[in-house]
């Protein structure tokens, strides 16, 4: 019963995957295309989460739904790209891009044709313990077994992000920036000084 | 320098002043204003308002400085505190008497008084005692009286007696109790007496038939030109919302001066008669159905386009613009006839190639006034052209003789040298003309008219004035024009004009006469004055000939026109509606009149003189300049794109160009004796109030004791 | 010391704290709201309404078409034309007021020398045609005559002041 | 009777049952939580009127109770414009966009002990997800009206509620550190034990940073520049009308109920009482009617909820409307260094066994 649903929840997701990933590259209009890709994102999350990977299909919504695909459509929306141009060139990128695909395609096939030989790995999960969180596993080999590679990784993003605020940031001579906090905590008296002077005499 | 100037000083400014003037004239010339009154430029001075007090220097009183001559090193101050206390004292004075109802006063927002208040007057009055209340008087229907608002400056007497010469306003009893009268109970009557509504400084003598229908501040002025004599006296329009609310002159010394006659002043009402045509109409099997433009365009346009161009009659009045003139003459151009004529009251053509190129004064109007002598023959000038009448006046004060030869006598009110009357005006001139040649031989052409004539006294008079003159004019007027046989009278005209060294003048009918002939609207010469190669019918002609169309512009058959002979398709463009033209016609086409088109006149003396359209057009009238250019279009003619009246006129300019005006009479002709068409009663002389259809629908006019005696004639 | 101040003060969130306070204290101050068909403001005799003409307690009609209204109003929401009546007295033959053109500053009422045209302390009133915007001289003639004493009342209130 | 009932319940397939018992939980939440916005906009009226000396809605109904459906009623009789050159489909689509993740995220809030629609470990990770997309809805609905003020409205909200989405992130971790778990129920009963284990007040800075940022997340005054009215009209929805702004105006409302909730759960204990852990308070709790003063339950969650609704308006009648550049300033610049820097400090404090977060275990 469970196994049905789970074989009906799986095949739908996968088809709905299947034709938002469709949609990406079919879409005439680039602001669909890339909420195909959103789509596409989300039916993925909902695969990992049938794998019961749920911290993964979260931070994948998370992450490339939630920041990384807003920043797309930011740009996409912003350059208002003229479909028909980009088109243009579609006829001449044809083959390679049937090359990658055939290429991808015979991967697929393989993998599929090394799993069902029994070469590699066995076609089902294994059955997780009650009270198991893949979040607590995840988190437990990330800070011991490979705590360096994780640390490198995020020192190298705190570079990126460094060196990419260096690279944009424009220091511009003459440039009047306001202090809030001065503002705040001005005093009448540091503003205005009342002079004391002698009424005018008629020498 | 010359003893004639003298060295003076205003306000601290020192100041060069002619010897005699008066110290107003050199602070007007300067720009130092001082109120007054009574002061008028074109009027003698009185100085009885005292307004004009001035302080100078070593006078013991403040001086009026409109009766004050200038002396050398007179120092004179309009503005000390002595001579604004003396200023406002005047003034409070004045208002002691005067009454606090401006709201209702028409003058209102263009008063002296009540300009001068602002500047002189009291917040509150001192004074606690009764006010003066004067009856109003009742002087005819132009000019309404409220005399408790008189301030007795006399500008309105001083005017009588000094510009129409017909004393009818004066000053009866004195002090407390003077006050500004006719002595009989009576209304003004004179061509000019309108004038003292400009003149009266305060709101006593108004405007009658504008009475309480606007206000001053409310209406927009609007440049024009009178279309009902050939002087065409410059005024302004004022119009509120489109209407036209009065008239009033426009000061132009080469013509009009500050004045304006009544007829031009009033015939304003004539816009707004109930007689207007206010939609296109048509007669179908004897019945009247109004009709829209396009149909009643395509109606005229087929009846043209069908008819013979033998038989197509063209026939504008003399007073349609000179735009109106060149479309109808470049229509007739394109529809292949000739039968094209503005002269409807000449009734002889026989002279018509020797006329000149356009009928001309002889000299600029404002020259008129400084003639030695002047022959006015075939005229009732103070009717036909009543400015050019005041001119003649000027110039009889001013010392130089002015004759008449006329079969009736008319009135002038100055010291008329010779007036040869009683006999056909071709008799007369024959006289003169005798009187002229002494002792030389007369020319073949008109010695056939002079045989068995002897010249009387005052035909010898007349001659010996214009020849003893340095400048002298002989003008023709209209009634000669009208003359049966007026080739006769020209060329009687022109041999005297020649044998005494006078100059040949015409005075015309109607606005455009000179531009009609410029545009050509004439059977025997087209625009310019190039003659025809063939000449059509003339205006009695067209009327009497069976024509298969005939288009009729601005007239109105029964007023403007004697009868008409059965035509078989009678157009008209007309502003009204008449029993005598729904007779006659079987279209009319409601046009706008003068104030509703834009449009040129070209004056007796020649000067164009164009003006915008000032009001709205009342009911579905349109400028008859712009149907004449549709109708241009729908019957296929060429270069009828025009865009404005302007686009027009420059056109015709360009062709005309610049011609000098000469009334050089060139003729040929040999007149045999013409006495059976010399007869006195067969003269026509128009009266001054039904010169045109505006004037004869004009209320007020109508009203006149000069309209009621020709009414009581008639009748 | 005032830096520190002004630290504390700052992360503190003080400036913040203080203006919550205020609408904190307002919120249990009682509303001032004039709850408008069941109470309404006093009216001051001076308040500039709809528009009448008056009459003189004879039955004439006070307007002599100077034209002082028209002239002056701002908004140009005053149309009059005027002739001679048959008693032949000066008269308006039309008096309109644009009450959408009006701004109801009453310079009319000041410009007239006889105190003919003046505005009541009528202001709930509506149109519910296109048209009716406009106020003829009969429909302010009928305003005045209907409102006379309210309107006798207000100017004889107001006439000391002016 | 009830055997009848009962006996028809067990003979249902247990699939049935389950999806019967989570569809009426899902109705359940879902209509209370849209009741809760309802009132929220009559009481958001009253309470900004009283602050400004007003009365606020007071003719439909006693009070003006029944202004919600009023307004309800208006909008959904109202034509929705779609104007001539939009996307229509995204047009049309983007309020629902909004709606749907500000409702889907009341399936991980417990409402008390034992109440909610699903009990997942990554609760907390769950809300984060939804609630950034919300952000969506609004830069759809702004480009796909093809309007210049509704695209601007669009793009300000949207960097805003990126901005402060990571300071808000950051808030949680702080949280998460506390509690030492991902489920929401977990977290309230981390702050079991009296007002004084509420998080509250060891995470004093990170509560303002997240209640502030959830103020801003929500485009609710002082951070409402997304509507800006005085300068781009209304922001992204300025365009809709009828049902679709209803939907937009129903999102709004329910992310403030859900930041006020999460609020609450976060920093204040949820659904627990301030009285527990007061011995002789304790034996109270089994009063009926009033028992839930001493022992917690979920009204004690709806009265957390409504003083943060009550900020809210209070906040919205009191500060002016910041410019932009000071919010991405406050956002980037001030929230997000506190944040990491209250992290650091917790975790060293935790390393040391400093603190209530001693106890925490790795």
């Amino acid at each position: 019963m469970g196994e049905l649903l789970h074989i009906i929840l799986f095949y739908s997701f996968a088809a709905v995957l299947l034709g938002a990933a469709l949609g990406v590259i079919l879409s005439r209009n680039p602001v669909h295309g890339v909420m195909f890709l959103v789509l596409a994102f989300f039916q993925s999350a909902m695969l990992w989460m049938l794998a019961e990977a749920e911290f993964l299909a979260i931070v994948l919504v998370l992450v490339y739904v939630g920041a990384v695909m807003v920043l797309f459509l930011f740009v996409v929306m912003m350059l208002d790209i003229n479909v028909e141009s980009v088109r243009k060139g579609f006829a001449r990128y044809a083959p390679l891009g049937v090359g990658v695909a055939l290429l991808m395609a015979f991967e697929l096939a393989q993998l599929i044709w090394l799993r069902s030989s029994g070469v590699v790995g066995s076609g089902s999960f294994a059955e997780t313990a009650e009270g198991y969180s893949n979040t607590k596993a995840l988190g437990s080999v990330l800070y011991t077994e490979y705590v360096y590679a994780f640390e490198i990784a995020a020192v190298i993003l705190l570079l990126a992000i460094v060196a990419a605020i260096t690279l944009t940031m424009r220091k511009r001579p003459g440039l009047k920036v306001q202090d809030i906090g001065k503002q705040v905590s001005v005093r009448s008296k540091d503003r205005l000084r009342v002079v004391k002077m002698d009424a005018e005499s008629k020498e | 320098m010359s003893d004639d100037v003298v060295n003076i000083e205003v306000d601290g400014k020192p100041v060069e002043a002619r010897k005699g003037q008066m110290v107003i004239e050199v602070t007007d010339q300067i720009g130092a204003y001082i109120p007054r009154f009574c002061y008028h430029e074109k009027l003698s001075i009185a100085a009885n308002c005292r307004m004009c007090l001035v302080e100078v220097e070593k006078a013991p009183k403040p001086l009026p400085a409109c009766a004050t001559p200038v002396g050398e090193g007179m120092k004179i101050f309009t503005k000390s505190p002595y001579a604004v206390a003396a200023q406002k004292a005047t003034m409070e004075f004045l208002l002691i008497n005067h009454p606090l109802d401006c709201p209702i006063c028409d003058q209102g927002g263009e008063c002296e008084l009540q300009d001068l208040a602002m500047g002189y007057g009291r917040d509150v009055s001192r004074y606690q005692d009764g006010k003066r209340v004067v009856k109003d008087k009742d002087i005819g229907p132009l000019v309404s009286t409220d005399m408790t608002r008189c301030i007795h400056c006399t500008r309105c007497v001083r005017f009588g007696e000094e510009v129409t010469g017909k004393q009818q306003l004066g000053t009866i009893e004195r002090g407390e109790n003077m006050k500004i009268s006719t002595y009989v109970e009576q209304g003004i009557d004179h061509e000019l007496s309108a004038n003292i509504i400009d003149l009266c400084p305060v709101g006593a003598l108004n405007n009658k038939p504008y009475r309480y229908s606007a206000r001053a501040w409310e209406m927009i002025q609007h440049e024009t030109v009178s279309p009902h004599d050939c002087v065409g006296s410059n005024m302004y329009a004022h119009v509120l919302r489109g209407t036209v609310k009065r008239v009033v002159p426009r000061n132009n010394d080469d013509i009009n001066e500050t004045w304006l006659s009544d007829r031009d002043r009033f015939s304003y009402e004539g816009i707004y008669s109930s007689d207007r045509l206010q939609q296109p109409a048509v007669k179908e099997n004897g019945e009247w159905r109004s009709i829209d433009w396009e149909e009643a365009l395509g109606i005229l346009a087929d009846s043209l386009g069908r008819a013979d161009s033998e038989k197509v009659g063209l026939l504008a009045s003399p007073s349609s613009t000179l735009e109106e003139a060149h479309l109808l003459a470049r229509l007739a151009t394109h529809l292949g006839t000739a039968n094209l004529d503005h002269r409807v009251g000449q009734r002889d053509f026989s002279g018509q190639d020797a006329d000149p190129v356009f009928p001309w004064l002889g000299c600029s109007i404002a020259e008129l006034e400084e003639q030695d002598a002047v022959l006015v023959a075939g005229s009732n000038i103070r009717h036909e052209a009543p400015i050019l009448a005041h001119r003649l006046r000027k110039a009889a004060l001013r010392g130089a003789s002015i004759n008449f030869a006329n079969s009736a006598r008319y009135e002038y009110f100055f010291d008329v040298s010779d007036y040869a009357d009683g006999a056909g005006l071709v008799e007369l001139l024959a006289g003169i003309a005798v009187a002229a040649a002494g002792s030389k031989k007369l020319p073949a052409g008109i010695a056939a008219l002079t045989e068995g004539i002897k010249a009387g006294d005052a035909q010898k008079g007349i001659a010996k004035s214009l020849q003893d003159g340095t400048s002298s004019s002989v003008l023709l007027g209209n009634i000669a024009m009208r003359h049966r046989a007026f080739s006769a009278v020209r060329d009687l005209a022109a041999f005297i004009a020649d044998a005494t060294g006078a100059k040949l003048g015409f005075v015309t009918a109607g606005a455009n006469t000179a531009g009609a002939h410029l545009a050509g609207v004439l059977p025997h010469r087209a625009a310019g004055g190039v003659a025809r190669e063939k000449s059509g019918l003339d205006a009695s002609a067209m009327l009497s000939a069976e024509l298969d169309a005939l288009l009729l512009l601005n007239l109105e058959p029964g007023a403007d026109l004697p009868e008409i002979a059965e035509q078989n398709f009678v157009a008209a463009l007309t502003p009204y509606d008449s029993a005598s033209l729904r007779e006659v016609a079987d279209l009319l086409l409601p046009v706008g009149t003068f104030a509703e088109t834009s449009g040129t006149y070209v004056n007796v003396a020649g000067t164009w003189q164009s003006f915008a359209g000032v009001a709205k057009p009342v009911g579905d009238a349109r400028p008859a300049w712009k149907v004449l250019r549709v109708l241009g279009n729908l019957l296929d003619a060429d270069g009828f794109e025009y865009v404005s009246s302007e686009d027009v006129r420059e056109e015709l300019r360009k062709q005309v160009g610049d011609p000098s005006p000469s009334n050089e009479v060139t003729t040929s002709m040999t007149h045999t004796r013409v006495n059976g068409e010399d007869a006195m009663t067969d003269e026509v002389d128009v009266p001054l109030y039904a010169v045109d259809a505006v004037v004869r629908r004009a209320a007020a006019l109508q009203m006149t004791p000069e309209a009621k005696r020709v009414k009581s004639d008639t009748v | 010391m005032n830096r520190l101040i002004s630290y504390i003060k700052t992360f503190s969130l003080w400036e913040l704290l203080k203006g919550l306070s205020v609408t904190q204290r307002n919120f249990f101050r009682k509303s001032v709201t004039l709850e408008y068909p069941d109470e309404k403001t006093p009216q001051s005799p001076r308040f500039r309404g709809l528009h009448a003409l008056r009459r003189y307690p004879n039955g004439e009609e006070r307007c002599i078409a100077c034209k002082l209204c028209e002239a002056v109003c701002p908004a140009l929401a005053i149309t009059i034309e005027s002739n001679v009546s048959e008693d032949g007295t000066r008269r308006t033959s039309r008096y309109d007021i644009d009450l959408f053109k009006c701004i109801y500053c009453g310079f009319c009422e000041e410009a007239c020398p006889v105190d003919a045209i003046v505005e009541t302390r009528i202001h709930e009133y509506h149109m519910e045609a296109p048209g009716e915007n406009i106020m003829t001289k009969d429909k302010l003639l009928a305003v005045g005559d209907k409102y006379d004493a309210m309107i006798a009342a207000d100017k004889a209130a107001d006439a000391k002041y002016r | 009777m009830i055997e009848i009932v009962t006996g028809l319940w067990d003979a249902l397939p247990p699939l049935v049952q389950y999806l019967t018992v989570v569809l009426s939980k899902i109705l359940l939440v879902s209509i209370a939580v849209i009741l809760t916005v309802a009132f929220s906009t009559y009481f958001e009226r009253k309470v900004i009127g009283s602050m400004q000396a007003r009365v606020g809605p007071n003719r439909v109904g006693p009070l003006g109770l029944l202004q919600p459906f009023a307004d309800v009623i208006k909008l959904l009789i109202k034509e929705v414009v779609v104007p001539t050159k939009s996307n229509k489909f995204l047009f049309v689509i983007a309020p629902l966009l909004t709606l749907v993740p500000a409702l889907a995220a009341w399936a991980v809030i417990p409402m008390n002990d034992w109440f909610v629609i699903a009990d997942i470990n990554a609760g907390l990770l769950y809300v984060l997800a939804l609630t950034s997309l919300g952000v969506y809805g609004v830069i759809l609905a702004g480009w796909a009206t093809n309007s210049k003020y509704a695209f601007l409205g669009a793009m300000r909200s949207a960097a805003q509620i990126v901005a402060y989405e990571i300071a808000m992130g950051f808030a949680l971790v702080g949280v998460l550190m506390a509690g030492g778990s991902l489920n929401l129920g977990d977290i309230v009963a981390a702050q079991s034990g009296g007002f004084s284990n509420w998080f509250l007040i060891p995470l004093l800075p990170l509560f303002l940073v997240y209640w502030i940022s959830g103020v801003a997340e929500t485009n609710r005054a002082p951070f409402d520049v997304a509507e800006g009215e005085s300068e781009i009209v209304a922001g992204f929805h300025v365009e809709y009308s009828g049902v679709a702004f209803a939907l937009f105006f129903l999102a709004e409302y329910a992310n403030m109920v859900l930041i006020s909730g999460l609020t609450a759960i976060f920093f204040l204990g949820g659904w627990a009482s301030p009285f527990e852990g007061i011995g002789f308070l304790q034996q109270w709790g089994d009063i009926p009617l009033i028992g839930w003063i001493f022992s917690g339950g979920f009204p004690w969650l709806f009265l957390k909820i409504a003083f943060f609704m009550y900020t809210f308006f209070w906040m919205r009648a009191t500060f002016p409307r910041y410019r932009y550049d000071q919010i991405m300033r406050l956002g980037w610049k001030v929230f997000i260094p506190i944040t990491i820097i209250w992290i650091a400090v917790e975790g060293v404090m935790a390393w040391m066994h400093i603190g209530p977060w001693s106890g925490l275990t790795i």
